[in-house]
């Protein structure tokens, strides 16, 4: 395991066991200093508005995990400590890129304008994984199946490829993810049919309570290699880096010059879910050390460096981020159970008769 | 399609459909292992590459979950497409993608997003084929909702049924019966006719209704014969979907002839004879006069190839079981 | 055991079975994705890891049809396992192997090599959970010759139910009703009484038969509370074994009682329900007064949180099948 | 691609396409001549039999085609071209070591002491995949469903793992093998658990139709450091080489230290099966091209310039084959049908009785 000064940074706690290895890229250290060229392409308010970002997404997370404890919504999955990957991954996609992701993308799905009370109605059980357009939002429906949206992404990228569009397709994934043999096919499809597609690893160290070192004896971004395309490692809390590296991929999607895993190292600082209870299987030490790698200070501390954040705009993000999860509460607590009659409605686009419409009638009726 | 009358093999008839598919569908594209370059173990998607290229038509790596996962992806994309799986048994690898996501997208997404996906399967038994190349997969797919499940037993049909099944905005699984890919059938190859969800009488009769679908339609019609010869007139029904079942037809030949015998080629237990069985006794339980008699693959694993023939439902036995119908 | 009465929980019950079988057979291993250190989202394995060495109670990485195939190499190796899959639609990607393999090797070896392997799957509905976690995957299994499909309704049961399921040297798919993991029982448990094939009557009554299985059990059980009230007298049949079925049971009852619910979670077609009424009528047809009433889940994908009491079969529509079958 | 001499070699034809990118490791070229140290710890009387084995196994398979032909097997997958690499991985096997093949391993079959005929009751039809016994003869089933044998021999292995034994397990696949998601999670244990597996992969450039140029991007040895541990690329049709890094993957395997994956390239100069006809597909010129690069020859060759072996010597070879061909084929010819009552006999070691029994009368009494 790297100690934390090797790691690049000045934390004076040792960096998540996961992060050992390869040296990931990086742009903002631990300690908000630069250690890389902090222009990447961003101008002043679109850094501003990455720290508001993270700030509301942040809380909103925690509004989420509120809301689950007093019954308002049913298991729901945080995301804290994850906003650097998911916010700066996600900036870096243009408007028409589409993204498929798992069930913990909240931020993403933000970043994409996804409607958040719809988003949350699949943790409300009023829907499932697909409440929102995802045509419209280009984000694709919430996926519980580990790693089977990867084949997704890979197909509509390949749709996008026998357009001639210039369309880019994102997979979100996790660690553990990485295991499936759906992750792998997938990945073999993009290297072979160079897909303009971006393999998006957010390795957490966690897979519920399974950590990293038991869910593979490889660094994830070498996977690539084998597949026959290029694999990068980035600090996945230093939001700069991840915006870097997601674009530098992005870019060469859109060019048609292949697909490109990246490994996003952060840490999964809250629970799996609300259901989980990680005092089974991981210590509080080690969350309290892993906080030390927290995404939001790091890059407040950089951006106030810059002179492009003081208290006052810091304040005023915290009062938009405290406005937004109120309304988003009382969205969430407003959305009521769907008709009936949906469990019959969508299942066929040209439903059949007889019994099937019979067990509607029967099921509606009663 | 107009063209006069000719002799099609279920091969020929099925290949002529995914031709005349892509030819009226500049966007439905067609993959699966082999059925590019090579025009796919059993010639079906014979010459579709050399005619429509290899942006339309491309053989995949060895990989069931991706082709199916890519196939949803192309339908977010708007993209119509047939895949194939080899062999039967070659499908199971993709079920996870086909039962949670083939099948329930449409639903998860409220119907914004459907997916026009066609499954070609080889399927059953009954070539001498080696282990996992004989199974009977359709109750996988008859009980997952959201897919519709089709089996075509005779070119003409074979032709009616695939371009349906593209044409339908749903999903719908084809399983093509490989011991009828080379049996001949004379006719003009005709999109129109009846759709998914609706069977068919082949031979009238009043004794008691013989259902299948499949190759074991063309035994069951062997069976009638000899039954015939006993004054025994055994009605034939075809069944060509399996999801939706024409339960109307179902109904009245169970009311008409008061006695059914279901034949297929899956092993008994939750084969589609319990649920012909069930809907039979839901819908016509007054005018049965014997219990549905099962004639199918016993509970065990498909055979080698040399005991096919102890496994698979005969004439005799059919015909066995219809004499005991008949008589209960 | 010999311990003295007790109140188990369903979950506890099963995780003191996992305990006693590992306890008594040293070879026997246990694993898949969380079982180990966390002891199991539902904590089934629960201090299983602790007790017996990271060598005997492992987690894995997320990969079921590595879960599945790493198993059939162990017995290979001469090792008996239990395997989990998380939940219900979560053993859909390790089907290929349980299909092709686990279910089949003993026959392809000729019986060289038994499969002596337990795979335990949460399953079925009715915890307001999200999409995939509320399935009814037992169609897949009880299909699939070769594979022995067993399913608790109560904790003691539970207990019996999965030692016979560990000791038995063909494979079983335990399907544990996630719904009922926290229902209590009191007694003392104990791995004697009734094995993999016999289903019991769990409350006698003569003017109809419900049977069904899992978590439903407990709903019969309420509706017959209900019809009794009306002087109509339900007998209900905890199937606990889904494969092999108890069909001395089953004719039984259909005799005496002449009318028979059953009872799933499952969608309809080609559910458990399918094959009992099949054979109900194969094995009492003479006997029937009505035709055999399905009460279950219906054809369509499990609802969301807020639907599923719209979907699965409550008391209500049970005793509705009731009356319905014995005013036939 | 690389041309011949690149190759190493001093044919005159260009090397299959798929054996383009790394070098592999070689031994003797394709003309015959030593490029590397030919000890590798055979004595003569072991390499004098190597050439027996490969004369004996290839004539085996000719004569097999021949009885797929005459109707006395059904369809039968020939590995004329591999012979080098499946008896120079099999050799580097100990007695107690244990394989998982595919469908294509009958040379290993042969040097595992599995008897022929028992194993072409396969092909005869008159029994399922595992007509020898797989314990005694410590050769898994013939596997039919690509990559699923991969899963199994990590399990086998992880059981001598836990058993504390030295038994290796060795898991034969093909290129196209590689791009099924079992592959890939079987390949993730391996790394993990650092299991006692050899995972031998005979890149033949074929998937039935489809080219490894259409199968990956990758270069499928490469793939091993993804998953934390070693790979290797091998000239398949070099015996010698073949055996040498198999025996360091098996001394490695044993010595505890790991998975080793080896790629070996070789070609499939047959058709799929008896029942493909690669016309279709591949030209005959490709396939001449191929020839130049015959394990056969190439291994006479050396072993002659080594006085090893002589016209006389080589003519015995022939002899025996010839006369175990015609001894297999007496025995494959007497093997009949089992009866009707196997089909029962081995589902269940304890059998159901009720409708189960009752339809294994009406099965056996019809
Ligand atoms: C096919 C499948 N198997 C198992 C599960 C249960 N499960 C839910 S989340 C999870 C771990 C996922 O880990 P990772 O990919 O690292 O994502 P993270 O939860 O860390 O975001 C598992 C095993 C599932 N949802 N799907
Ligand atoms: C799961 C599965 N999918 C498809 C097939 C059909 N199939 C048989 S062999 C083969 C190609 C295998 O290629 P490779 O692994 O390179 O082995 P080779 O045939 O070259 O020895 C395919 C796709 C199968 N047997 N199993
Ligand atoms: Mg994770
Ligand atoms: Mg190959």
């Amino acid at each position: 395991m790297l100690s934390a000064s090797e790691h690049g940074g000045l934390s004076t706690v040792a960096a998540p066991a996961h992060w050992a290895g390869s040296e990931p890229f990086r742009i903002i250290a631990d300690d908000g200093s630069a250690v890389g060229d902090p222009d990447v392409g961003l101008d002043d308010d679109a850094l501003r508005d990455i720290l508001r970002r993270m700030i509301v997404s942040r809380r909103l997370d925690r509004e989420c995990i509120a809301l689950q404890r007093q019954g308002e919504l049913t298991v729901y999955p945080g995301f804290e400590g994850q906003e650097a990957a998911q916010i700066g991954s996600a900036l870096a996609l243009g408007p028409e890129d589409f993204v498929f992701p798992t069930f913990r993308e909240l931020a993403v799905a933000l970043v994409r304008g996804v409607d958040a009370v719809q988003y949350l109605q699949y943790h409300r059980g009023t829907w499932h994984g697909g409440p929102y357009d995802p045509r419209a939002t280009r984000f694709g429906p919430i996926c519980i199946p580990i790693a089977t949206q990867i084949p997704h992404a890979a197909g509509y990228a390949l749709g996008q490829q026998l357009d001639g569009s210039d369309v880019v397709t994102a997979a979100y994934f996790g660690d553990g993810s990485t295991s499936e043999g759906d992750f792998h096919e997938a990945a073999n499809l993009a290297g072979l049919w160079r897909l303009p597609l971006v393999l998006f690893c957010q390795n957490n160290g966690w897979a519920i309570s399974v950590p990293t070192a038991r869910q593979t004896a490889g660094e994830i971004w070498r996977r690539a290699e084998g597949y026959g395309f290029g694999g990068v490692r980035v600090d996945g809390n230093d939001i700069l880096a991840v915006y870097k590296v997601t674009r530098d991929a992005v870019v060469r999607a859109r060019a048609h010059d292949g697909p490109t895993l990246i490994e996003a190292l952060t840490y999964r600082l809250g629970a799996h879910s609300t259901a989980d209870d990680p005092g089974r299987y991981r210590s509080e030490a080690e969350v309290k050390a892993a906080r030390a790698f927290d995404p939001l200070p790091r890059f407040e501390t950089w951006l106030r460096s810059q002179g492009l954040a003081d208290d006052a705009s810091v304040a005023a993000c915290h009062g938009e981020a405290e406005a937004f999860a109120m309304e988003v509460r009382e969205g969430v607590i407003a959305t009521e159970a769907p008709p009936a009659a949906w469990m019959f409605d969508w299942t066929y686009a040209e439903p059949p008769g007889g019994s099937w419409a019979q067990q509607r009638a029967e099921a509606l009726g009663g | 399609m107009g063209e006069s009358a000719q002799a099609w093999t279920l091969s020929g008839a099925l290949n002529r459909a995914l031709n005349d598919a892509l030819a009226d569908d500049e966007r439905l594209v067609l993959f699966g292992e082999d059925v590019g370059r090579s025009g796919g173990v059993f010639r079906v998607t014979d010459g579709l590459q050399e005619a429509f290229g290899e942006r339309r038509v491309f053989d995949t790596p060895v990989g069931e979950a991706a082709i199916a996962g890519v196939a949803v992806g192309l339908a977010f994309a708007g993209r119509p497409s047939v895949i194939e799986f080899q062999f039967d048994a070659f499908s199971y690898p993709a079920l996870e993608q086909v039962i949670d996501h083939v099948a329930k997208m449409r639903e998860r997404t409220r119907g914004r997003v459907d997916m026009p996906i066609t499954i070609r399967i080889p399927a059953f038994g009954g070539i001498r084929g080696k282990e996992h190349h004989g199974e009977s997969p359709e109750t996988h797919y008859v009980h997952t909702a959201g897919l519709k499940v089709v089996v075509p037993s005779s070119p003409l049909d074979g032709y009616r049924l695939l371009r349906a099944a593209i044409h339908d905005p749903d999903p719908v699984v084809v399983l093509e019966p490989k011991a009828r890919y080379w049996a001949k059938e004379t006719g003009s190859l005709a999109a129109d006719g009846p759709g998914i969800g609706v069977g068919r009488v082949l031979r009238e009769g009043d004794a008691c209704t013989v259902v299948t679908y499949g190759a074991m339609v063309a035994r069951a019609l062997e069976a009638a014969d000899v039954l015939a010869e006993e004054d025994l007139r055994a009605r034939v029904v075809d069944l060509r979907s399996l999801s939706p079942l024409d339960d109307d037809l179902l109904a009245r030949c169970a009311r008409e002839t008061g006695r059914v015998v279901v034949v297929h080629e899956a092993p008994r237990t939750l084969g589609m004879g319990a649920e012909i069985a069930a809907r039979v006794m839901e819908l016509a339980f007054d005018h049965l006069e014997a219990p549905v008699e099962r004639v199918t693959g016993w509970d065990v694993p498909y055979p080698p190839a040399s005991l096919e023939d102890r496994y698979l439902p005969s004439p005799d036995r059919i015909a066995d079981a219809v004499r005991t119908t008949v008589t209960y």
